[in-house]
């Protein structure tokens, strides 16, 4: 297998977008696939320069359906795969996201957010994807998603994002905004040696069909193609052997939960959080750029007197309703802040409103990040 | 020694499928009486004599339910 | 009587005991015909990944076929196959698929890997009609056909599969009935062998959908239908349009050799100082 | 000093943008702060707006966002029109006095850099009209180095043209060495 | 503009497909769109031959993607239109729903929803499409959706989205399980007169630009093609006259706000429930299919002397919050019933979770529909 | 100077005051190509429906254009568009979209538009690149050209998509380079009037970002390069195809009746007696 | 009987689904009951299983998931090794005899149908096996009048078949005449 | 009588575009000194002795800005 790394070690003055491009060729991936959108472009257009020197290959394709179909296959080709858009191009591919998670293939897409529905305003940034990225495909599933804040976190995110990918055997997305990947911030890139890396476990040989390839909920060994393992992978429900079932009951409801389960039973090890609460009364959740308003905001109100504090989600799925209860539990007030009308917020109240009250604010004008000056007068609110 | 192997098993039947018959140049398949285990009649082996080894009967079978040997299977074309 | 096993057999999953298709359906023909010119060619199934969509034909090579098997969405297949070849380059990928998937909803993916000239070999399962969700009509359905979606006659035309991926840019093009399996076997042949994007469209009798359809009944009937109507491109060639109604023309359409797309890559990076 | 938020600002084609990437960049990679830089620009290629928004700051930056800026270098009148509103009270306003008769009441610091009649006619180049810019923003605030603004526009200006920006650089810091601020 | 209706007045013994056929072509529908797909495939089939008799017309287009862009095309030709699919074509529609989010187009799409994720089974249904209906595309936004629990409601409710889908100018989706519209029941078709039909209101001149015809949230006329209005519609963020407008954040930001809040606003009336719960200490929500285990089970309950009532939510989406927390301010337990591993939970827990305690019940094997005894035993258990 | 106004101004909102394109591209020419053809076949812009996906060309008829129009997702007007003349069978329905658009990920519709014939007009704007997004390779580029996502030089062919849209189906195809601005007309003229599914190929610089990639640079470089390498289809035919390298075949690919979707589905039905 | 739960279930091709909507039918369109028909069968064409459930009612039907049936009619020796395990406790099974020679041990009420037999040799028509089976459902239960059967049979089999088919209803009935239930 | 109209603020500038100038059969624009509202420099009236109506500048104008009258503007074939 080619290993697709050159790592631009160092300090630079360095876009989101190219931050995570740096962080697909540090990562060892082999395969990226693309189709050019606003505000993601960038990405795909330094990969194109920079990958094949790194020893990897690009493809831009037809369309976004056709680029995570054929991330996915050369995922199954041997390779660390790569693919990114943008909302839009995210709605497209929603279908064979379920592919990838139904075949248990280890795939990094990196989902640069812009306002929408629809066209919207390509040019505009906004954590608008977040519910579509866990649920817009069909059927019950789980993926794991991140959110950077910095282009510093597009660099080590979108690494963390491929050892996420390459130990559980899922589609890992790094949930960009668009005003991340068009930011341009300082970036420092470790040495090579530096970049822990993860590699999937390869299947060993076997007899095909009798090797339990598939639905292991401690994560299977991957079967890839090209070494006689004689591998049957199939988008249809199947068993651990990955063999097509489509009549036993046992296999159905195995088919859907071990998958989920296999990510679920190692929550603990993926969640990553940034809790700085303590003694607070109000605690303010929130995630990707906005986190950055909310610890300035609440720096403000701490120099007030006021006892408040913050939790960031890093990880957005699997959803850290541990870290989200304790934060409640703690706490007479959540105060959740998002760079869209609400979308985490029914699943942040889920997990908090048996312990305290929670309210929620979004932007005063949506695709502009919360002025902390506008948090910080909420707080007041809240607080008095 | 015997051209035309059957495999009756794998047979979907005379009544439905029924291709061998239809491309045997001297019409040498004619359906059995005895359903195989999944409910087809499979065909009954082909007069041995009268077959010229052509190989249609293989080749045509979709299931997989006929072998002939020694024959010059490649070499007729239709 | 069958100790011995069908010589074919070799090739097929030993879990798997026999195809999911009904009664005279053409897919088991073109299976083998498929199999024999992996035979033929003295390849194993090791030098093969297999893709495949959605419908009848695409369980051709899932379970079925002892190999690296890919059994993705409806339409997509080719797509995969892409990536698959993009990471595996040494090795033969075959997608086998149905009209419906590579030619309605994959479209698409079918004249874009067609263009870019990827090496590839594409069986396309031809029977005119969705078969696996039970007989509609299909971009391959004759005009005027009637079938569960067009009660009243398919009001759209056909599509030309075979000069629509001439015209995409396929390097290895031929069409053959089922009734031509030999010539088909052959053709599967060329198009594994060939450097670049090669389609062979299978033209096949799905007696169960089609015939019921069709009005057009047993597959013994299709296949009397492709001995009649069949017709080879040399002499159609020569006929007038009007004559050609009603026939199938088969044969090879185009076998011509132009930059393939992963050697093009290389080449362009070598040229340009991409590559070290 | 340890964070100032500077907006850059002018019509298409002016290199208002480019001129904050440089900035960040010499902050970044030359004198070891921290900086952040954020645009925006309409769909226009000429006539159209073009800003951008840098954050220089001794410490790692918190809010990204420029809601009120220290100082606005404006480019064009459009750019005034747009943004002088939110420059913080005490703020500095540097205008391409060319590009902008008069500016706004009320602001108190206000730097005039003739840019675009020193780039036309005198360097025979409008395209530096935002190096000139640069200068005068160096001379008038120090935000970062000079060596590391020279090293950051030999890294972003075309080949062979080095010197020609340099010299832009210097008119714009020259035009501003008496002015008081 | 045609009508196409004829209805098919009687008593029958019907297949919940045919039942929705036979909803649309009672609706007025005037074109559908569609591709097979199992198990939604019987509804298309029976249009197929139905709707030209009633004078609409209809498409079989290429992909699920071209079936709702087409039916968003005739839908502005001024047509009443509808498609249908189940999940796998639900997906591939996501961008193209955004589209008619965003430009308030009246649509009806049927979801038969069948085993998931990816492709999955086929021919066993599940409600596993729940959270993506409403957040499966990119972006910011709100739909209506509907839950039959029979044939009948599979007729009653196609009918009502498309009464709703013409009065708030929106797309609807009938979120059927497979096993609801492959099953056979008696179905009551009215007489054509008792059937109340809602038609869009349509612009009646005015400037082109200068009326009106978007972002209203009291539901702006429709300035339908073909009557030389010279109306401009855009999947780009625009103003209240169709404009594009990419610059300014007032009107992105009203671009995403007034069509939710368009829904929300009027959701008193668009919301339907079925609360049997009084003096219940354990309320059962589901929806659905589900929704008949959870009566049968709670009268089995009520029989044993337990206190138990169910609350039924017809309607998923505008999603039925003030419903939810007045079951769960009467009650001391909520308990959720789902055909899937809980989509609709957090929500549900969001508006429920300060009052009492909430908990989660799936099938017990996923792809059967919950019997009701597994429902008895769980509210013993939680009640004893 | 000028109280007057441009004579094609009428056809224009009040409210748009100039084109959102760059200075010289070629996108305005076909604009007026269009509005020409318009204007000499004596139709009023109530006549027409214009679709339109997501690009440069795409904002060719939204909001330019005085008319119904429907400005929608990247790849899907044609899908729209088909939607539309479903519902309004008498009015002129007519797509105006880039190449990316059209025959990116939106070639899928464009050839099964083209097999089914329905009537419709498609104004396929090819600049040869992704203008809007920045200057990446299209499925238009040539083979080895330089874009911002081939560096080192485009690997894959490039589609003939005249040559496609005649082999799926289409009644009438013709390719003009915006240097022949008039034949253009002609042939939008002549498409309006066609019933059945007919597309312009418009050949056209996009001096931003193509001919910055490519190193043509300015838009007058690039209608010059047409003018020397433009060639007649009728010229063309008569060459040896390694004469034809780097030339631009232009003209009227085909213009033949056959019968067309919306037509067919009354006929049908009528014969079959799906409609009382 | 307020609701009786049934089970029909077979090998494809036997038509045992169909059997499951004429019973719905006659209940349904015909006896103005309440019934609701679901169905499971393999991809397999041949040799796979099919089974269908019908709840006949009194009233509306609540669950409508049948998870142990009053009543099994079993057309394949697969459709006992499948279901009867799950028919309830003093539940009735039909069978037909000819593809079932014994009825699993344990299962009291019994009722044999030679139905194959009487397709195949008596009425030359192996199609309708399945009308014997529920002409012997109908004598055995009489769950929905004969007239709604025959009217519901007479809607789903093909034109100028009926009279074969009514026989074949007729002669199940006949077989259970005399069988102690 | 005037043949060639300008419409000089829909000019998108002799510098970048100049089309006028190159379809010009006579060669008749040259740039003007003075930019339009949005800062580009539209051609200066041909001179109209000059002008044959040929039409071409009006015809490939990408921003309607030059309008030809009463000429042959459909006539002349390139
Ligand atoms: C996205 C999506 N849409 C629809 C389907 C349903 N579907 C399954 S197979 C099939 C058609 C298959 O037709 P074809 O490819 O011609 O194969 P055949 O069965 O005729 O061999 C369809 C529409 C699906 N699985 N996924
Ligand atoms: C689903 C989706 N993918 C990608 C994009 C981004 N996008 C906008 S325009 C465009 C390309 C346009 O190219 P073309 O159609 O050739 O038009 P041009 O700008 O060249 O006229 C792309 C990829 C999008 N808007 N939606
Ligand atoms: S080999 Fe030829 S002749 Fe012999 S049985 Fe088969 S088809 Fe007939
Ligand atoms: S061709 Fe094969 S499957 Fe068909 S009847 Fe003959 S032996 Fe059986
Ligand atoms: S439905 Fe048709 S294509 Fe499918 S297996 Fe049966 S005969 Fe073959
Ligand atoms: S980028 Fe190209 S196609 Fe787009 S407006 Fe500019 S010149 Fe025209
Ligand atoms: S009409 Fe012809 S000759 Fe006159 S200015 Fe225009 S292009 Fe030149
Ligand atoms: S062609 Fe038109 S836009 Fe171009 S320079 Fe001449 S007048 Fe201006
Ligand atoms: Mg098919
Ligand atoms: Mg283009």
């Amino acid at each position: 297998m080619s290993e697709a790394r050159r790592v631009n070690t160092g300090t630079h003055f360095m876009m989101g977008n190219q931050a995570c491009a740096e962080g697909v060729i540090a990562a060892g991936c082999g395969f990226a696939a693309g189709y050019p959108i606003t505000p993601a472009s960038e990405v795909f257009n330094a990969l194109a320069k920079q990958l094949p020197k790194a020893g990897g290959t690009l493809l831009q394709t037809e369309d976004e359906i056709s680029a995570v179909c054929t991330a996915v296959g050369a995922s199954w080709a041997g390779l660390k795969s790569f693919t990114v858009t943008s909302g839009p191009g995210i709605s497209l591919m929603q279908e064979n996201i379920g592919l990838a998670v139904a075949t248990e293939t280890p795939l990094v897409i990196v989902d640069v957010q812009r306002l929408g529905p629809s066209t919207g305003v390509p040019s505009i940034g906004m954590a608008g994807d977040m519910v579509q990225v866990a649920r817009g495909s069909h059927g019950d599933y789980q993926i794991i998603a991140l959110c950077p804040e910095s282009p510093q976190e597009m660099f080590d995110m979108t690494v963390q994002a491929f050892n996420l990918a390459e130990e559980y055997r899922v589609p890992v997305f790094v949930m960009a905004e668009g005003f991340v990947g068009h930011m341009r911030e300082r970036v420092v890139i470790p040495d090579e040696s530096e970049i822990r890396l993860v590699y999937r476990k390869i299947t060993q040989g076997g007899e095909p069909l009798t090797r339990r390839d598939f639905l292991d909920p401690e994560v299977a060994s991957m079967p890839v193609f090209g070494r006689g393992l004689k591998t049957h992978v199939t988008s249809s429900c199947h068993d651990e052997y990955g063999m097509r079932n489509l009549s036993d009951p046992d296999v159905m409801h195995r088919y859907i939960m071990t998958p989920i389960q296999k990510i679920l039973s190692k929550r603990d090890r993926i969640v990553e959080i940034e809790a700085d609460y303590e003694g607070a009364k109000l605690v303010l959740i929130s995630y990707g750029v906005v986190s950055r308003a909310s610890r300035q905001a609440a720096a403000m109100a701490r120099a007030e007197g006021l006892k408040v504090g913050t939790l960031r989600l890093k990880t957005a799925w699997p959803f850290p309703d541990k870290e989200v209860r304790a934060a409640a539990e703690s706490a007479d007030f959540i105060l959740v802040l998002e760079n869209n009308t609400g979308q985490m917020y029914p699943y942040i109240k889920a997990e908090s409103a048996h312990a305290c009250k929670v309210g929620f604010l979004g932007p005063q004008v949506l695709g502009q990040i919360h002025d902390p000056q506008y948090i910080l007068a909420k707080i007041r609110e809240i607080m008095k | 020694m015997q051209k035309v192997i059957l495999f009756p098993q794998s047979c979907k039947g005379m009544e439905d499928c029924g291709i061998c018959a239809f491309v045997c140049p001297r019409s040498l398949f004619v359906a059995s009486e005895e359903m195989n285990e999944s409910g087809y009649l499979p065909p009954l082996p082909p007069d041995e004599e009268k077959c010229t080894a052509c190989g249609n009967c293989m080749i045509y079978c979709p299931d997989f339910a006929i072998a002939v040997e020694g024959g010059a299977v490649d070499g007729s074309e239709e | 009587m069958s100790e011995k096993t069908h010589p074919l057999r070799k090739y097929m999953r030993p879990q798997v005991k026999k195809t999911t298709f009904c009664p005279g359906c053409g897919a088991g023909i073109i299976t083998q015909a498929l199999l024999r010119a992996i035979d033929e060619l003295g390849l194993t199934m090791d030098d093969f990944v297999f893709v495949s969509g959605i419908g009848c034909s695409a369980w051709i090579p899932s379970p079925l076929l002892n190999a690296d098997t890919l059994h993705t969405t409806h339409g997509r297949p080719i797509a995969y196959a892409s990536g698959v070849k993009m990471g595996l380059p040494d090795k033969h990928v075959v997608v086998v698929s149905g009209d419906g998937d590579l030619s309605a909803i994959g479209g698409n993916h079918l004249i874009h890997a067609a263009r870019r000239n990827i090496d590839m070999t594409v069986i396309l399962v031809n029977n005119g009609i969705y078969g696996m969700t039970g007989g509609q009509t299909a971009p391959t359905t004759p005009y005027g056909l009637t079938t569960i979606t067009s009660p009243y006659g398919n009001a759209e035309q056909e599509f030309d599969i075979s000069a629509l991926v001439v015209a995409a840019g396929g390097s290895y093009v031929a069409r053959w009935t089922t009734y031509h399996p030999r010539q088909m076997t052959k053709s599967i042949k060329k198009a594994i062998q060939k450097k670049g994007f090669a389609m062979i469209e299978a033209i096949t009798q799905c007696p169960m959908q089609f015939g019921r359809v069709s009005k057009q009944g047993s597959a013994v009937n299709m296949l009397k239908n492709y001995k009649q109507n069949g017709i080879r491109i040399e002499k159609a060639a020569k006929m007038d349009p009007s004559e050609l109604q009603g026939k199938i023309v088969e044969g090879v359409f185009v076998d011509c050799d132009k930059p393939e797309l992963i050697s093009s890559v290389a080449a362009l990076q070598r040229r340009t100082g991409g590559k070290e | 000093m340890a964070q100032t938020d500077i907006n850059i600002a002018g019509v298409g084609g002016q290199g208002s943008i480019l001129a904050g990437i440089i900035l960040g960049t010499a902050a970044v990679t030359y004198d070891k702060k921290y900086a952040v830089q954020t645009q925006a620009y309409s769909s226009e290629l000429r006539g159209g707006f073009a800003a951008t928004w840098v954050i220089v700051s001794d410490d790692p930056v918190g809010f990204p966002r420029v809601t009120a800026p220290d100082i606005l270098v404006a480019q064009a009148q459009d750019a005034v029109n747009r943004f002088a509103k939110v420059l913080k009270p005490k703020g500095l306003l540097i205008i391409d006095s060319d590009m902008i008769p008069e500016p706004p009441a009320g602001i108190e610091r206000v730097v005039r850099v003739p840019a675009t009649y020193t780039s036309r006619n005198e360097l025979k180049a409008p395209v530096v009209a935002n190096m000139i810019m640069l200068g005068a923003l160096w001379q008038a605030t120090h935000i970062v180095s000079r060596e590391a603004f020279e090293k950051a526009i030999a890294d972003f200006v075309p080949r062979g043209k080095d010197k020609l920006n340099l010299d832009a650089f210097e008119r714009g810091a020259r035009a501003v060495e008496n002015q008081k601020i």
